[in-house]
């Protein structure tokens, strides 16, 4: 069957996609887009080894299942927050540019 | 298993090559007559007026907020409804109290006037 | 190699690809159709996995939910972006690089794993046993804490995406 | 319920009041502070239910009340958190329930519950007053309620969360937590006035100073976490094995012990949080704050929270001595250091005019009391005094407010343009305020340490004989000192405030504050007589042996030493009763009949009461060692210097070079290939350059390309060096 390798390396791939997307947008939800990506990679490390332990042990693991669907919940509720806060700070300065919103500039 | 996986597949490969099929059988059989009537955007209808690009209202994005978090919600119920049967009391308490917790939410949505489109 | 690998295979260049061009379009909006087919890919790499429910919640949450919020998010706040222009940072080539080394750092850290080359074999029928998830979620010794938990973290996105999202507009100062 | 789940309830209701009221309540004030009231009812209770069940358990201190849990897994092992009731938390369990409660109920008349909201008042002031107009037609002044009620309750229900928590908890982590969790309500508090500059720097001073003291202790805190492998005061202090060895072993610093050295380090946490010299500063300056809060946070709990923490690692900090042998470091530390900073503030309390910060020095003086009284190995008489002192000392600080009350009352009433603060303003408030007066005179006699009925008297006497027993006669003397001192700005105090003739208009005018301020003075006082008889010596004369020394037999029992009888003698006594009767006389007859506003021993001592009016200028020499010399390293070193001449500089250079690298390459070779090569190389360096150049632009990304890109670094140099196994 299939290799576990093929799907570690699979979502490092998709993690430094995503990493390389959340360093180099300019757009504030394409870099939430970019986020994304990594918390699927990570998702994906986390059902092979489901897989993985379950294939060891002979029975169901319950942990990785949870700690998918944790993700599932955070990835929802930073989605939800940090859209919301783009829709208001592109209201207030009209951008959504991350590179445009310099209230942090020292 | 992983057979009943193929079953979607092929579900999805079919789904996808109907409508395909019906285009093109229609593109290749249909006699063409174009004037520019039948060329403009909507053939019947309204004209549309401006780009087609608009801000949107933010009323979509909250809409679609409130379905997120009751989809998310599903997605941990549904393990637990599976469940239900062998589920001693104090589980479907918990459940209530989760259910209960995020009803605040929709409260707060509703009393923010969230919920009404303006 | 078997039918199966032979699936993995176009599922993951797909999938991979597909996540190249999220980050690499030009257009936000092709950038978010993208997302759709990458998060599909996903969506069948778990069901590769024998983890039907997650391959189901994946499509649900993710392609019917978020991707959905993101693409009405890009409408609301598509006005100022120029289209045509670069959407990557100036230097972007160092993060690009960075990223190449660390994928490289990650796959030769893994493969000094021993268990790195093992095989996924195919499961019974049976064992992604979806009562006993459940039944763990709401057990006290098992994960009900991170279960009510969850409830309060979605209430509090709930409550504060309302809040910031439906402020009214002030006037920019 | 058994006691431990009990005990495990003490701190709760507080931490619900402070959510509560945060989130529901905020809107209406009475609810507020009912919330907040029964919820500071609820511990109290539960407080004293324990108290009573510990004082009659036999062998409390080897069969502690006590529970854990794990909490954190930390690999192998796990963090755990849990309760413990000995003699020692079960005495500062007691007292802090009483203070807490009365200084809720005391706030509740401090704010003016029940007064009309001023028009002029803002947050983040002090309320100003109201206008009301009579049925008359007339309109008078009144005080006004304070615009920001709500969120005092819901910061002092947490501060009273974190009190309690850290009195209840078995371990040195959740007193940690308790401790930070003080800090902060403490940094708010006194900035709870916000609005004032005064308040603003204040409450960054006090949190800085104490910050310097919180970073020594964690770092002790993390030593002894490595060495022992856990923080449960049962597992280090009541097991000799431990100690044996942690005294044993020798730490890599000036050649001290592992336990020297940890203890120093906890000690270093005290002198920030008990405001021990030389991280003092910031506690006169913490009377910013509301009245309430200075007499909560910076007299009973908070402060001594640092002195409970010395006591409860007496084991740890004393490993290694015998009663009536030579000290170790650490208690040579506290003793040099309390009995300087008892003598040091003293001096100065008496040189202060305002009512708040003589008491702030005071305060000082009597923690420098209590740790040199460690420092001596008087461990018994050290809780004695912690816990006597928290009552009269919030006594005090109450009655100050109340004064301050009255006197702003005067002020409104008659509009001078006076600080209703400086005692020099006051005189002849007695008649105005009896009961203040009163109670006020309790608590002064007791700080002073009025002989037989004060409880100061009992526990300053312990101290005394203490140090006298051990022989350390330069300890004696400085405590001895401090204390003529302490009689004496007592009695200055209560002469200028109290007695003889009102020295302005708004004197005249000052009233009696309400039930809610004078109730818990009442009761306070009566601690502050009563909380003595419970540890009378038993070889006083006359008075020993009436009253069994419950106190001493009770906590000392935590120290799994039995002391050593020493020599009977009364040198100590008959100290202690000149050194309090001539302060107390001397003062009265400086002060009496003062007429005009000038004090005078600054006629009298003219140059060194400057000195002493300046605090004798630390922090004026803070702000030249420390603050500039900071300022200057941070402006002229590192910014102009190394940024910009060093850094900018290797960038520009590597910039530089990179040109003339590319156009090298170009002209030398002057390839196509190479050309391009060399271009690149040179635009590519120069990007370096430039990118670095800009790294502080305030652009998210850019700090985490940085980041990312020290960590694929530091992944590298481990991949290719040491090799991952």
């Amino acid at each position: 069957m299939i290799p576990l390798s093929w799907y570690l390396i699979a979502a490092a791939a998709l993690f430094c996609i995503g990493l390389f997307g959340v360093l180099s947008r300019k757009n504030a939800v394409s870099i939430l887009m970019s986020v994304e990506l990594m918390l699927n990679a990570v998702n994906i490390n986390l059902v092979a080894f489901w897989h993985y332990h379950t294939q060891l042990q002979g029975t169901s693991q319950i942990a990785p299942q949870v700690f998918v669907a944790m993700v599932f919940i955070v990835a929802a509720a930073e989605v939800a927050v940090g859209l919301a806060l783009i829709i208001s700070a592109y209201r207030r300065r009209e951008t959504p540019v991350v590179d445009e919103m310099t209230l942090l500039k020292g | 298993m992983l057979n009943d996986w193929l079953y979607v597949g092929i579900f999805a490969l079919v789904s996808m090559f109907l409508p395909a099929a019906a285009i093109s059988i229609a593109a290749l059989l249909s006699p063409r007559k174009p004037n520019s009537v039948k060329n403009a955007t909507y053939e019947c209808g309204m004209e549309t007026v401006g780009p087609a690009w608009v801000q949107m209202k933010v009323q979509y994005y909250v809409f679609a907020l409130v379905f997120l978090v009751f989809d998310v919600e599903a997605v941990l119920l549904f393990p637990w409804a599976v469940a239900y049967k062998q589920l001693p009391l104090y589980a479907v308490v918990e459940a209530i109290l989760f259910i209960l917790i995020l009803l605040g939410g929709l409260l707060y949505a509703w009393r923010k006037g969230a919920l009404e489109w303006r | 190699m078997s039918g199966l690998q032979v699936v993995f295979l176009i599922v993951a260049v797909v999938t991979l690809f597909s996540g190249v061009m999220v980050v690499a379009s030009r257009k936000m909006m092709h950038s978010a159709l993208w997302l759709i087919m990458t998060l599909l890919g996903v969506a069948i790499l778990f069901a590769t996995l024998q983890a039907g429910f997650f391959a189901i919640v994946q499509v649900l949450v993710y392609i019917g939910a978020i991707s959905i919020l993101i693409i009405f998010t890009l409408m609301l706040t598509r006005r100022v972006m120029d289209e045509e222009t670069t959407q990557v940072i100036k230097g972007w080539w160092l993060p690009a690089l960075m990223a190449v080394i660390l994928f490289g750092l990650l796959a030769g850290l893994l493969a000094t794993w021993e268990d790195f080359q093992g095989m996924l074999n195919e499961l019974p029928a049976d064992v992604e046993n979806l009562a006993a998830f459940g039944t763990a979620l709401v057990n006290p010794a098992g994960y009900v804490i991170p279960f009510e938990v969850a409830s309060i973290l979605l209430l509090a996105a709930l409550v504060g995406a309302i809040y910031i999202a439906m402020e009214r507009k002030e006037k920019a100062e | 319920m058994t006691s431990e789940t009990l005990t495990w309830l003490i701190p709760l209701p507080p931490l619900l009041a402070f959510f509560l009221i945060v989130l529901f309540t905020n809107r209406n004030k009475a609810l507020s502070h009912w919330v907040a009231l029964i919820a500071a009812g609820l511990s109290w209770l539960a407080g004293m239910v324990v108290f009573i069940r510990a004082v009659t358990t036999e062998g409390l201190s080897e069969h502690p009340f006590a529970q854990s849990i794990p909490w954190l897994p930390t690999g192998d092992t796990s963090l755990k958190i849990g309760i413990q009731i000995d003699p020692l938390s079960t005495v500062v369990l007691f007292f802090v329930a009483w203070t807490v409660l009365m200084i809720f109920i005391y706030s509740v008349g401090y704010h003016n519950f029940g007064q009309p909201a001023g028009k002029h008042d803002r947050k983040g002031l002090p309320p100003e007053g109201a206008e009301v107009k009579e049925k008359k037609g007339k309109i008078i002044h009144v005080p006004s309620i304070e615009p920001m009620y709500s969120r005092f309750f819901a910061l002092i229900s947490l501060f009273a969360f974190a009190m309690f928590l850290l009195v209840v908890t078995d371990n040195l982590l959740t007193l940690y937590v308790g401790w930070e969790i003080m800090g902060l309500c403490s940094y708010l508090l006194i900035g709870f006035w916000y609005a004032k500059e005064s308040a603003r720097k204040a409450m960054i001073k006090a949190f800085l100073t104490t910050r310097v003291g919180d970073v020594f202790m964690l770092l002790g805190l993390a030593a002894l976490y490595s060495l022992t492998g856990t923080l449960n005061y049962q597992e280090i202090l009541s097991n000799p094995v431990v100690l044996g060895q942690l005294a044993g072993a020798l730490s890599p610093v000036f050649g001290l012990s592992w336990a020297a050295l940890i203890g120093i380090l906890i000690f270093i946490g005290t002198v920030g949080k008990s405001a021990q010299f030389p991280l003092h500063i910031w506690l006169p300056d913490a009377m910013e704050g509301p009245t309430p809060v200075s007499a909560m946070i910076h007299a009973a709990t908070m402060v001594s929270a640092g002195v409970y923490l010395v006591i409860r690692f007496f084991p740890l900090l004393s490993a290694g001595w015998e009663p009536g042998g030579a000290v170790t470091t650490p208690m040579l530390v506290m003793g040099i250091v309390g009995a300087f900073t008892a003598l040091f503030a003293a001096t100065i309390a008496v040189a202060q005019n305002d009512v708040k910060r003589v008491l702030a020095y005071s305060t000082i003086s009597q923690l420098g009391y209590m740790i040199a009284a460690l420092g001596v190995g008087a461990y018994a008489a050290a809780a004695f005094h912690l816990v006597t002192h928290a009552f009269f000392k919030a006594l005090l600080f109450l009655g100050s407010g109340s004064i301050i009350h009255g006197m702003e009352h005067g002020v409104q009433h008659t509009s001078e343009h006076i600080d209703p603060q400086n005692m020099l303003n006051m005189g002849g408030l007695r008649k105005k305020m009896p009961v203040t007066f009163w109670t006020f005179l309790i608590g002064g006699l007791a700080l002073s340490g009025f002989p037989l009925v004060t409880a100061g008297f009992w526990s300053k006497d312990e101290i005394l004989s203490g140090a006298f027993k051990s022989g350390n006669m330069g300890v004696f003397i400085a405590l001895a000192l401090a204390a003529l001192l302490t009689a004496f700005y007592t009695a200055r105090q209560i002469t200028l405030t109290f007695l003889g003739k009102p020295r302005t208009r708004a004197a005249e005018h000052a009233h009696e504050s309400k039930w809610t301020m004078t109730l818990p003075l009442v009761v306070l006082a009566v601690f502050a007589v009563g909380a003595g008889w419970s540890g009378i010596p038993a070889d006083f004369p006359g008075l020993g042996g009436l009253i069994p020394n419950w106190f001493e037999e009770f906590v000392g029992s935590m120290l799994h030493v039995e002391p050593v009888e020493a020599v009977h003698s009364l040198v100590p006594l008959f100290t202690s009763l000149i050194v309090a009767l001539g302060g107390l006389a001397l003062g009265w007859v400086v002060y009496r009949g003062l007429k005009e506003r000038i004090d005078p021993l600054e006629k009298q001592i003219g140059g060194l009461y400057t000195v002493l009016k300046n605090k004798y200028y630390v922090d004026e020499f803070y702000q030249a060692a420390i603050i500039r010399p900071a300022n200057w390293v941070a402006n002229v070193f590192t910014y102009k210097f190394l940024d910009q001449t060093i850094i900018d500089g290797i960038l520009h250079g590597i910039a530089r070079f990179g040109v003339w690298l590319g156009n090298g390459l170009r002209n030398v070779i002057d390839l196509p290939v190479v050309n391009g090569a060399g271009d690149s190389a040179a635009r590519s360096t120069r990007g370096v350059g430039m990118y670095l150049r800009s790294k502080q632009s305030g652009r998210i990304q850019q700090y985490m390309v940085i980041a990312i890109s020290l960590l694929v670094l530091a992944g590298l140099v481990i991949y290719f060096t040491v090799g991952i196994s």
